[in-house]
């Protein structure tokens, strides 16, 4: 590998609760993204995918989340020990986020300038011309008239225009990665695909790294440079799209690959997932 | 479900305590007759505000103090260092009868009849407080009981009908709830209460009291269950239900009335406190439960005269701690079982 | 907005002759009537009641009275009130800018404090502080109102710190101007604090609850994610949110600030509408009640519009332009 | 192709006033379906295909009279079934069942299964004695791959797929021949949502099921149905066979659909 990663996770582990109780969500993973690498993490609900994206800036209530183990470092710094004061610059700064439910992500009782400026002077004190940055980001995904949407609030948009917003919100500062936490899994299909093709287009204009998480292996072909599949808190195979696409290696990614159906090859039956039966292969 | 919740109550050190406690309070109400030592209008003129008398140890069994008026004007009375009565249990009495019907003879503790035993000193006549507290008792902690029953099967037949049929029935319904509401509270009950009163006896002020009380507050648990059926009406197993060709009245039995059951619960624990000081305070505006009744309002109502704070007849203010205690057992009690069937707090009452 | 405010009120017209209707309906249910004090009295003619009988309509089934009175509220004639000898306009005119004085202070009082220890409580949920004030609000729900009253008057009668009753003092007309509003507040404290009291303990819990609902909210993940610190966090994010539920229960707090302050103005002998309503109807002085419980009513049902247009403009989800 | 179709629907609408005011007058409507027509042969599946607000559900709501029809007919068998009042038309409610989307709310969450499946089966077969009862449902737990010690536990104790499944078992109970099934799989996981349509199917091949599938994921029901409604704004816009959908598209909002669906 080159140059240091602009993200490196190595060992991460993460539980809930405490003693007998606590459930292993995250069993000790390592995985990087470099600069302008868009990667996605694929895996089931309750894998542990979402939790590591959150747990970047540290952002997992604790409790009743634990961090057990490993260092998450970005730019070479452990986001784990760092303090609050430390680590607060880097979220939305240098780590931006956009979330499934753009609905309930926004704040209903702010208008959506309100929430992109609070952003941008939080971050870029410099700007004078805060409500001009706003329009601009907003034109930036593609929001038509934006002087005429500064007003409005999350409510009077729709699912699809509010997650535009998200985006707007996440880009104002220029982030170095921004992770998106299954972004189109609440939007209908055709606007699912308007905003998956807002990303890769924002991705080459701005060159920032994206960690995507989905369970839609359909999303990743698109998008995503390589990919990590996460299995029950484990990864279990992690390479280039194409590679993991055309070639699987392991079980579980195969079997995730065959249950979807797909359009214009009819199959008699789907392939489901024996999930006890790649637990049992996980067991050394 | 239900016996669920018990076991659940019982996990809590909380629950058990208030349940226990509150257990005892209702035992002490059904049994106040038995329990106390003199009949609630038992009065004794020559020992007005007497205080509540000194318990000793003495020759191997409990006696009271004996005590003498020193000073009529202020109250004043002393204890005679040297004369006891002492306390028999289970002690012969004047014939009176418990619940009305079974006659009975002797009270659980007494002093012979030329002495008086003042475990909570006595009053204006020289009533036992301890004794007219026993039996008040009946009055405060069933005024509840009863007016949550009332109200809540009111409520919830018109706010269920009205909610899972809709219709020109739900407007009718929520009209007529909005006009009681419309209404403060208190105005509504006073003008109830002297409207009606004339059609009722002293004796039956008490069920006056109750309906009234009811009256004003069905139809606040008709809305909260009018709104709760309403989001459940669209939840998919009740349509499930009805594409099984389920009858309207099974489903709101078999499927709307268990899940709001809960709710009812939990809202019922936290509204009887409400009765319990609603009925205090009819009674202390003297428009509540009469004389010869008793009642924790209408002792408190009496212990409102001035004398009675600048004396330091403290005794006479402890039916308030009465009530403080009981309605603190609803609240805590009905705050466990909140956290049973709503642990994340949906209901706010 | 306009027409929302417009088609509300135009909506108050049904709910009070309803409750006019309700509250005739009850008194005239009741056996006699203001006069009735006055025909024993022997030294008043037989023709003296029967003209008084005929100026109120008394000897006229109840509900032509009814109507009688309706048609006389038109011209805002609310009758006269027999024991007081005033018309009961002028009477209500007295007495309800104190109750709405009082009510108003003590609200601000309650949510004043219910507001800061509920989102404290929430914040440090499960810690000390939670639990004392959890056990205070327990204890405050607990005691009844009339009670604390007492205590109180007690209070200001033995230390002779505070007035046992009235709103102003003897000599109020002699006072300068920041005399007279301190004279004002002088009396004003227990009152407020007595009934104030009362709904501390409900609104906290209500926004501890809110606030812990709230808490968890997404957008407040987002606003973390954005980098804003806990405080800004708190109060702008969560705060603004939070505060929602207890503006709702503002329309229901109106109902129990009237009750309450009936039961504390009694105890301690202050001159507003809820002791005005309780002495007249212990004297039947009829008109004196209608026009009490009428103008309750208007308070309460524009103290509930009141509250439903503060929710709307604290809430942007809720508009009633359309 | 002379058979008669199980299920006909003819110009059916369902419009949703919409009222304001005091007084609740009528101001406007939502055309929540606007003039459909389509049929279901027996044995095969019809799949419904839209977005959120197309009008979908509410067809599928229409046709087993959760939902009232504002005009047009359903016939059932030949039969017009749309104005029966309900008691006449509960015969029909043992033919004609529903799977709906939401494993978490479909299921009452205070009765046992054995009660949830067996309250069909109490309804429509009054005459079986509780043991019968029980017998049976611990039957129809096998069919969609449940055990029988699953009978007297509570839905939160099981998992959204196997919610998914006891969801199957009820609509199974009465025997019915057709089920409309409400976006069964769109609240699963991926691999849950292979098992339940694998379920599906299996089902439909041993019991000779009718099925109307409705979803929003076009590759889902590209997979399981024979023939494909597309519908719009209250529309149908397309309505062909599956294969033909996909080769030969012929409105624009099906290209629209076909390509947001990812490929691989």
């Amino acid at each position: 590998m080159c140059a240091t990663p602009l993200l490196e996770v190595r060992n991460l582990a993460i539980d809930f609760g405490r003693g007998e109780n606590a459930t292993h969500a995250v069993k000790g993973i390592s995985f990087t993204i470099a600069d302008g690498e868009t990667v996605a993490v694929v895996g089931e609900s309750g894998s542990g995918k979402s939790v590591t994206a959150l747990s970047l800036t540290r952002l997992l209530p604790t409790p009743p989340a634990r961090y057990v183990g490993g260092e998450i470092l970005f730019n070479g710094r452990n986001t784990l020990t760092l303090s609050g004061d430390e680590l607060r610059p880097m979220r939305g700064k240098q780590i931006a986020y956009i979330f499934q439910e753009p609905g309930t992500s926004l704040n209903p009782v702010f208008t959506i300038e309100f929430q992109i400026a609070e952003a941008i002077r939080l971050h870029r004190p410099e700007v004078k011309d805060v409500r001009g940055e706003v329009v601009r980001a907003l034109d930036l995904v593609g929001i038509r008239d934006p002087e005429k949407r500064l007003g409005d609030y999350p409510h009077q948009l729709s699912g699809g225009m509010q997650q535009r917003v998200m985006i707007a919100m996440a880009l104002a500062c220029h982030p170095k990665l921004l992770v998106a936490d299954e972004p189109t899994t609440a939007l209908d299909v055709t606007i699912q695909k308007q905003i998956m093709d807002l990303l890769r287009e924002l991705k080459g204009r701005l060159g920032m790294s994206i960690m995507l998480i989905t369970h839609n292996f359909g999303i990743v072909a698109d998008i995503a440079d390589r990919v990590v599949v996460m299995f029950r808190g484990h990864i279990v195979e992690e390479g280039k799209t194409a590679d993991v696409l055309r070639n699987p290696q392991h079980p579980y990614t195969r079997a995730l690959i065959d249950c979807v159906p797909r359009l214009g090859q009819k199959q008699r039956r789907l392939k489901a997932i024996d999930h006890a039966e790649i637990e049992a292969l996980l067991k050394p | 479900m239900t016996s669920n919740l018990f076991r659940q109550i019982l996990q809590r050190p909380t629950g058990v305590l208030c349940a226990a406690l509150l257990a005892v309070l209702y035992l002490i109400a059904i049994f106040a007759a038995v329990i106390s030592p003199y009949a609630p209008s038992d009065q004794n003129l020559a020992k007005t505000y007497h205080p509540p008398t000194g318990l000793v140890w003495h020759d191997g069994r409990l006696c009271v103090r004996v005590y003498k008026l020193v000073d009529p004007t202020e109250a004043l009375y002393r204890a005679e260092p040297d004369r006891l009565a002492p306390v028999h249990f289970w002690a012969k009495s004047a014939p009176y009868k418990l619940w009305g019907f079974i006659p009975m003879e002797h009270r659980l503790f007494g002093v012979d009849s030329a002495e008086r035993i003042y475990l909570l000193g006595s009053d204006s006549t020289g009533r036992d407080v301890f004794s007219r507290l026993l039996y008040g008792s009946q009055v405060s902690l069933s005024i509840g009981l009863i007016g949550i029953f009332i109200t809540t099967v009111i409520g919830v037949t018109v706010g269920g009908l009205s909610g899972y049929f809709g219709g020109p029935l739900d407007n009718v319904t929520m009209r007529l709830t909005e006009l009681l509401m419309a209404v403060p509270d208190l105005y509504l009950i006073i003008a109830l209460r002297a409207a009606l009163s004339a059609y009722f006896d002293s004796g039956q002020i008490f069920l006056l009291i109750v309906g009234i009380l009811s009256f004003i507050g069905w139809s606040g648990t008709a809305r909260v269950i009018r709104g709760l059926t309403l989001s459940l009406r669209n939840r998919p197993f009740i349509h499930a239900a009805e594409a099984l060709g389920q009858t309207p009245f099974v489903i709101l039995w078999k499927h709307l009335f268990p899940n709001l059951l809960g709710y009812l619960i939990v809202t019922s624990t936290l509204s009887i406190p409400g009765y319990i000081l609603g009925e205090a305070a009819l009674s202390f505006l003297g428009i509540g439960i009469q004389e010869p009744s008793t009642s924790w309002g209408l002792m408190l109502s009496q212990a409102q005269d001035m004398k009675v704070f600048m004396l330091n007849f403290w005794w006479l203010l402890t039916p308030g701690l009465a009530i403080f205690v009981t309605v603190i057992l609803f609240n805590a009690l009905g705050d466990v079982l909140r956290d049973i069937v709503d642990p994340k707090l949906k209901t706010q009452v | 907005m306009k027409t929302y405010i417009f088609k509300r009120l135009l909506t108050m017209i049904p709910m009070l002759l309803g409750v006019t209707f309700l509250v005739f309906l009850l008194m005239s249910l009741s056996p006699g009537d203001f006069l009735t004090p006055i025909k024993a009295q022997r030294d008043i003619s037989a023709e003296y009641i029967r003209q008084l009988e005929a100026e109120f309509g008394l000897n006229r089934p109840w509900y032509v009275q009814y109507f009688l009175w309706l048609k006389n509220l038109l011209h805002l004639d609310f009758g006269y009130s027999w024991t007081y000898k005033i018309p009961v306009v002028q009477l209500l005119a007295q007495r309800a800018p104190c109750t709405l004085l009082l009510s108003i202070t003590s609200l601000i009082f309650s949510w004043a404090v219910a507001i800061p220890l509920g989102v404290l409580a929430a914040v440090y949920k499960g810690s000390i502080f939670d639990k004392i004030s959890a056990f205070l609000a327990y204890t405050t729900l607990s005691v009844p109102g009339f009670f604390l009253a007492l205590v109180a008057v007690y209070f200001a009668a033995r230390t002779g710190w505070f007035p046992t009753g009235g709103l102003t003092s003897i000599d109020h007309d002699y006072l300068s101007f920041p005399e007279r509003i301190l004279d004002y507040a002088h009396h004003l404290f227990l009152p407020t604090l007595i009934l104030g009291i009362g709904g501390i303990a409900g609104l906290m819990r209500i926004m501890r609850t809110s606030t812990l609902d709230v808490i968890h909210a997404d957008y407040v993940m987002t606003a973390r994610a954005k980098g804003l610190g806990e405080r800004a966090i708190l109060f702008r994010h969560v705060l603004r949110n939070a505060i929602n539920p207890l503006v709702t229960t503002l329309g229901f707090a109106f109902s129990g600030l009237l009750s309450g302050a009936l039961l504390v103005e009694n105890v301690m002998n202050y001159p507003g509408l809820g002791q005005l309503v309780y002495q007249a109807f212990l004297r039947k002085d009829q008109f004196v009640v209608l026009g009490a419980v009428v103008l309750g009513s208007v308070m309460l049902i524009v103290g509930n519009l009141l509250a439903d247009l503060l929710l709307a403009w604290t809430d942007p989800r809720i508009r009633y332009d359309k | 192709m002379t058979d008669t179709p199980l299920i006909k629907v003819e110009h059916l609408k369902v419009y949703f006033p919409i009222t304001s005011g005091v007084l609740q007058r009528k101001s406007g409507e939502v055309r929540a379906v606007d003039d459909v027509s389509f049929e279901i042969l027996r044995g095969k599946t019809v799949g419904l295909v839209g977005e959120s607000g197309s009008g979908k559900t509410t067809i599928g709501r229409a046709l087993i009279r959760l939902i009232e029809p504002t005009d047009g007919h359903i016939f059932y068998k030949g039969e017009e079934i749309t104005r029966l009042s309900a008691k006449e038309f509960r015969p029909y409610r043992k033919k004609i069942q529903i799977i709906f989307q939401d494993p978490y709310n479909s299921l009452n969450p205070r009765l046992t299964i054995a009660d949830i499946v067996g309250e069909a089966l109490e309804i429509h077969f009054p005459r079986m004695t509780r043991l019968q009862r029980r017998s049976r449902v611990a039957d129809l737990l096998a069919k969609v791959g449940l055990k029988p010690e699953h009978l007297d536990r509570y839905p939160h104790e099981f998992s959204g797929g196997q919610r998914q499944r006891i969801g199957i078992a009820r609509a199974l109970a009465v025997e019915p021949e057709f089920i409309v099934c409400d976006e069964p799989v769109s609240a699963l996981d991926v691999s849950v949502q292979a098992q339940i349509v694998n379920l599906l199917q299996d089902l439909q091949e041993e019991l000779g099921l009718t099925y109307l599938f409705i979803a929003h994921d076009l590759a889902v029901v590209e997979h399981i149905s024979d023939f494909v409604l597309v519908m719009n704004r209250g529309k149908i816009v397309e309505a062909a066979t599956a294969e033909e959908i996909y080769t030969h598209p012929q409105d624009d909002y099906t290209r629209k659909l076909l390509d947001a669906v990812p490929k691989l």
